[in-house]
């Protein structure tokens, strides 16, 4: 084993303590630090994870203190998978930003790259902790960060879309901390194997209240229906990098910490079915409102939420096929999403509006991004020989396993939905007539390099599903079997 | 008819949580219902005294049993500090314009200048004492802030310079990571409690946690008077 | 007559911060005025923190210190109340500090653009 | 005697709370959320929680108090309706 888990909270927090020194020093520092943190991370978090996936889940203890006293950090087969894929994709948004943002002066450069290194971080640190109270603190720093990050131009809107996600966050905070306290009243304990095991002794009606309320909380993060008024703003306002960060990391960590609660923490039988439903009301709600979009961002906002969706209707069916279907689908998502970000926000660069109708005829212009676009376009919605195809395959078996035929058919009706928005601004692209002057944007050095590796993941893994099948089916299983979890947590002793 | 709506939705929402802590009870022990429930404040009660030697318990628990909640929380506010910093950010920088809250007269400034050591002795007193006492870290950096409000608030030209004070929050951040980092490498643990642990009621003891403690109130000072100098070096652009 | 005070005091204290969360929220939803906003979000999160200390509490006991004064009480059988909620607490009152600075901030942006607090004026604000 | 005196101070904390949200003064319901905290921290102090008192004391009352004070000087200090916007706008510092 090369490194524990903590080093993933531990060096980002040094480097982000340092970075205002050396920017001192040498101004490039601020730029370049995240970029080799994160770096190293992906390097740590690769070798972890076939450590893990060979030796079984590492539960690392904190302040020496065993759980249930102390905090720990678990990094086990599921979690592990997130993270690689969340350090990853923040330092492909990092090398993407790079030159993006060279324009920039140094001061607001210095802040932009510390407070995307803090957003990673903090969905790390979601993902990986051990502890209920643990993951608000990292919910808030995700939050700071995020509002932070939506208002960093300093144009009109976005100070208006950053206060609306802060509204929102906070009284998701608020939720979150008397959720905590019913737990914790009546368990006296804050570490969630140890919450887990005690379950059965609670009074039912804490359970219930409990549990709608982390619900409410984690699904203002996680972009649920009633809940999300704040993301499509937040992501056509943001700067393109950051709104890829939303959808491809932070996105995930609230879904992760919503499933952990689920899954691992509650034993509510009916649980999972609140997550079809609330799935399926965020799916279908946020497709048609997809389709009505004028603003480029905004419709890839409502079909992130969409995807969201579909992620829970794939949880809530509860066997391990179906957790398997929902983490390809977070998979590719988190990897398309982005995608689909970066070559949209070059599409529409000098464009005042963002409106669809802007890109026009861009496929004589930019070819390059018009086909990553088309490419990410086409694996989103499913087609067979892209990324997206194997998620949704897998989540029909799933489904058709369980006897769900319903959901089946209405999954498929709204993957039509979903195909004609996509289709109309692919159609556009390249059969329509430019009918404004704008010229289109040259990718930099850096864009063209993050979307080549992005388009050459989607069709690795379109030609060669079984390549992460292995980390996927590892990480269902884990996440599916409880007991193991909580056995490992609860036995952990100091390496 | 929205004011409506909102209303019987918080009456709702109000009924079903009142009516939880309810039956939650107050100020009986709640865990006393089932005996397999050990909750971990007892384990608290009794470690603080035993392995840690620190009298008072919300600090053992604030910085040694979940010290990385508090590692995160200071992170929060040296986040804040710099988001603060990224959305008031302006090209062209006015320095010593500030928004003047009220003209201070004679008697204000002097007994600022009067109060200001006073006021930074106490909070160092009290994120020193901070394992003994009630206090520590939070409340005394904070009450070292309020000393700077004051003498911002009571001079027009008085001025931090930002380089210090970012200086003194990246020491005081290294210095809790670090600390934490040489807990890993000495006991196996991240933030693991590595030096001796003294006496109770003993102004050295503790091991680390008078370190760190002190390492988080001059961090909470510098970030605290950074967010308001922050906001109340922004003035608003077109009136007076 | 003091036994029926007590139980009076425990709705009262548990009932009392559920409102003051409840008015906050109210007004974080229905005011226009985004400083009222922000006031609101502020308001909501004093309630949390007395509702967390309330629950911490123990009748009769003393605060988790165990200087001489609490040593002895502690021989003495008198128990002391929970210090975890209270830790959490600590936490939870800086943390929100910390949101409210950010909103406060938000809120000067809002106005240098806007020139008004008043939320139907800034039209992306509506919901 | 401290029951009673509980009682009123939750009585003053509602009260305070009410007035803030209704004020349309900013300034006062600014101050009446520093009372709040005010309350808050003498409820803590007898809730036996003197560390969140003295936390309260001094986040809650002086500089959450001292920053909403700065922002409504930077800004305005009416909540404006629109019937009488005209003529409470003219009125900013």
């Amino acid at each position: 084993m090369v490194g524990t888990p903590v080093l993933f909270i531990a060096i980002p927090l040094l480097a982000a303590f340092l970075i205002p020194l050396f920017g001192m020093v040498w101004k490039e520092s601020v730029r370049i630090i995240p970029g080799l943190v994160l770096a190293y991370l992906l390097v740590l978090a690769i070798n972890l994870l076939s450590y893990v996936t060979v030796n079984g889940p590492i539960v690392e203890i904190i302040a020496g203190w065993a759980p249930p006293i102390g905090i720990n950090l678990v990094f086990n087969a599921f979690s592990g998978f997130l993270v690689t894929l969340m350090i990853f994709m923040g330092l492909l948004v990092w090398l993407y930003s790079y030159r993006f943002k060279s324009n920039v002066e140094y001061e607001p450069a210095r802040k932009y790259f510390l407070l995307l290194m803090m957003l990673i971080t903090g969905s790390v640190g979601i993902v990986l902790t051990g502890d209920i109270f643990n993951m608000f603190v990292f919910i808030e720093i995700v939050g700071i960060s995020g509002y932070a990050l939506t208002a960093f131009y300093t144009g009109r809107d976005s100070a208006e879309a950053s206060f609306k996600y802060l509204i929102m966050g906070s009284i998701a905070s608020v939720f979150l901390l008397l959720a905590i306290m019913i737990i914790y009243s009546q368990l006296g304990t804050l570490n969630m194997a140890d919450v887990a095991s005690k379950m059965h002794l609670m009074d039912p009606k804490y359970k219930i209240i409990s549990f709608i309320l982390f619900v409410v909380a984690l699904g203002i993060e996680a972009e649920i229906f009633p809940l999300n008024g704040w993301a499509p703003d937040a992501y056509a306002e943001a700067p393109g990098p950051v709104g890829a960060a939303f959808s491809g990391i932070v996105v995930k960590a609230a879904v992760y910490a919503l499933i952990r609660y689920t899954y691992t923490i509650f034993d509510l039988s009916g649980a999972y079915n609140i997550l079809i439903i609330i799935g399926l009301i965020t799916l279908v709600v946020a497709e048609v409102s997809a389709i009505r979009q004028e603003k480029l961002k905004r419709m890839l906002a409502f079909s992130s939420i969409g995807q969201m969706g579909l992620v829970l209707v794939a949880f809530g069916i509860g066997t391990t096929e179906g957790v398997f279907a929902a983490l390809f689908i977070m998979l590719n998502h988190a990897i398309i999403k982005p995608m689909l970000f970066f070559s949209g926000s070059y599409l529409v660069y000098h464009s005042k509006k963002k409106n669809i109708s802007d890109v026009d005829g861009m496929g004589k212009l930019a070819p390059f991004t018009s086909i990553i676009f088309t490419l990410g376009a086409f694996a989103i919605v499913g087609l067979p020989p892209f990324a997206g195809f194997w998620g949704k395959l897998s989540f029909l078996v799933a489904a058709a396993n369980s006897n769900m035929v319903l959901i089946i058919a209405l999954i498929l009706m709204v993957s039509v939905v979903e195909i004609v928005y996509y289709m109309r601004v692919v159609n556009r692209i390249f059969f329509f007539k430019r009918s404004t002057g704008l010229l289109a944007r040259r990718p930099t050095f850096n864009a063209y390099i993050v979307m080549s590796v992005l388009a050459a993941i989607i069709l690795i893994i379109g030609f060669y599903p079984d390549s992460v099948s292995l980390y996927l089916q590892n990480a269902a299983n884990s996440l599916v079997d409880k007991s193991q979890y909580i056995h490992s947590v609860l036995t952990a002793t100091i390496q | 008819m929205k004011k409506i709506l909102v209303i019987l939705l918080l009456a709702v929402v109000g009924f079903y949580i009142a009516g939880t802590f309810f039956d939650i009870g107050f100020g009986n022990s709640h865990f006393v219902k089932n005996d397999a429930i050990k909750p971990v404040k007892d384990t608290y009660l009794q470690q603080t005294v035993q392995e840690l030697k620190v009298s008072n318990t919300v600090t053992s628990i604030v910085v040694n049993f979940r010290g990385f909640d508090t590692l995160g929380e200071v992170t929060v506010l040296f986040l804040s500090v710099t988001a603060l910093g990224s959305i008031l950010y302006k090209k062209r920088h006015h320095v010593g314009e500030r928004s003047v809250l009220f003209s201070a007269s004679s008697i204000v400034t002097s007994g600022s200048k009067l109060l200001f050591p006073a006021i930074v002795l106490l909070g160092t007193y009290v994120f020193i004492h901070g394992h003994l006492s009630p206090g520590g870290g939070f409340q005394g950096g904070v009450i070292i802030a309020t000393g700077f409000l004051l003498m911002l608030l009571a001079y027009e030209n008085y001025s931090v310079s930002h380089t210090s004070l970012a200086i003194v929050e990246s020491l005081a951040g290294v210095t809790f990571a670090g600390v934490g980092l040489l807990g890993y490498m000495n006991g196996g643990t991240f933030l693991q409690n590595f030096l001796p642990a003294g006496t109770l009621n003993d102004l050295f003891s503790g091991g680390v946690i008078p370190i760190i403690y002190i390492a988080v109130g001059f961090k909470v000072a510098a970030e605290l008077t950074g967010v308001i100098y922050t906001v109340l070096n922004e003035k608003g652009e077109n009136h007076g | 007559m003091d036994n029926m005070f007590y139980q009076y005091l425990d709705y009262a204290i548990y009932s009392s911060a559920v409102l003051v969360i409840l008015i906050g929220l109210y007004g974080a939803l229905v005011k226009r005025s985004l400083l009222k906003i922000v006031i609101g979000l502020s308001i909501m999160e004093a309630g949390v923190n007395l509702l967390f200390v309330a629950v911490g509490y123990l009748k009769n006991g003393t605060a988790p210190i165990f200087s001489a004064k609490g040593i002895e009480m502690a021989e003495n059988g008198i128990k002391m109340v929970d210090p975890v909620p209270q830790a959490l607490v600590l936490t939870a009152i800086v943390i929100g500090f910390g949101v409210t600075a950010v909103a406060l901030s938000l809120v000067i942006r809002l106005w240098r653009h806007h020139h008004t607090l008043y939320i139907d004026e800034i039209k992306n604000l509506k919901w | 005697m401290a029951f009673i005196l509980i009682a009123v101070l939750l009585l003053l904390m509602i009260a305070a709370a009410i007035y803030a949200v209704v004020q349309k003064d900013l300034l006062y319901a600014v101050i009446a959320t520093g009372i709040i905290s005010l309350v808050l921290s003498i409820l803590f102090y007898l809730l036996q929680a003197p560390d969140v008192a003295l936390t309260e004391a001094a986040i809650g009352v002086a500089l959450t108090t001292i920053i909403f004070v700065i922002t409504i000087r930077n800004t305005e200090r009416m909540e404006d309706e629109p019937q009488n916007d005209n003529n409470i706008k003219s009125e900013v510092k």
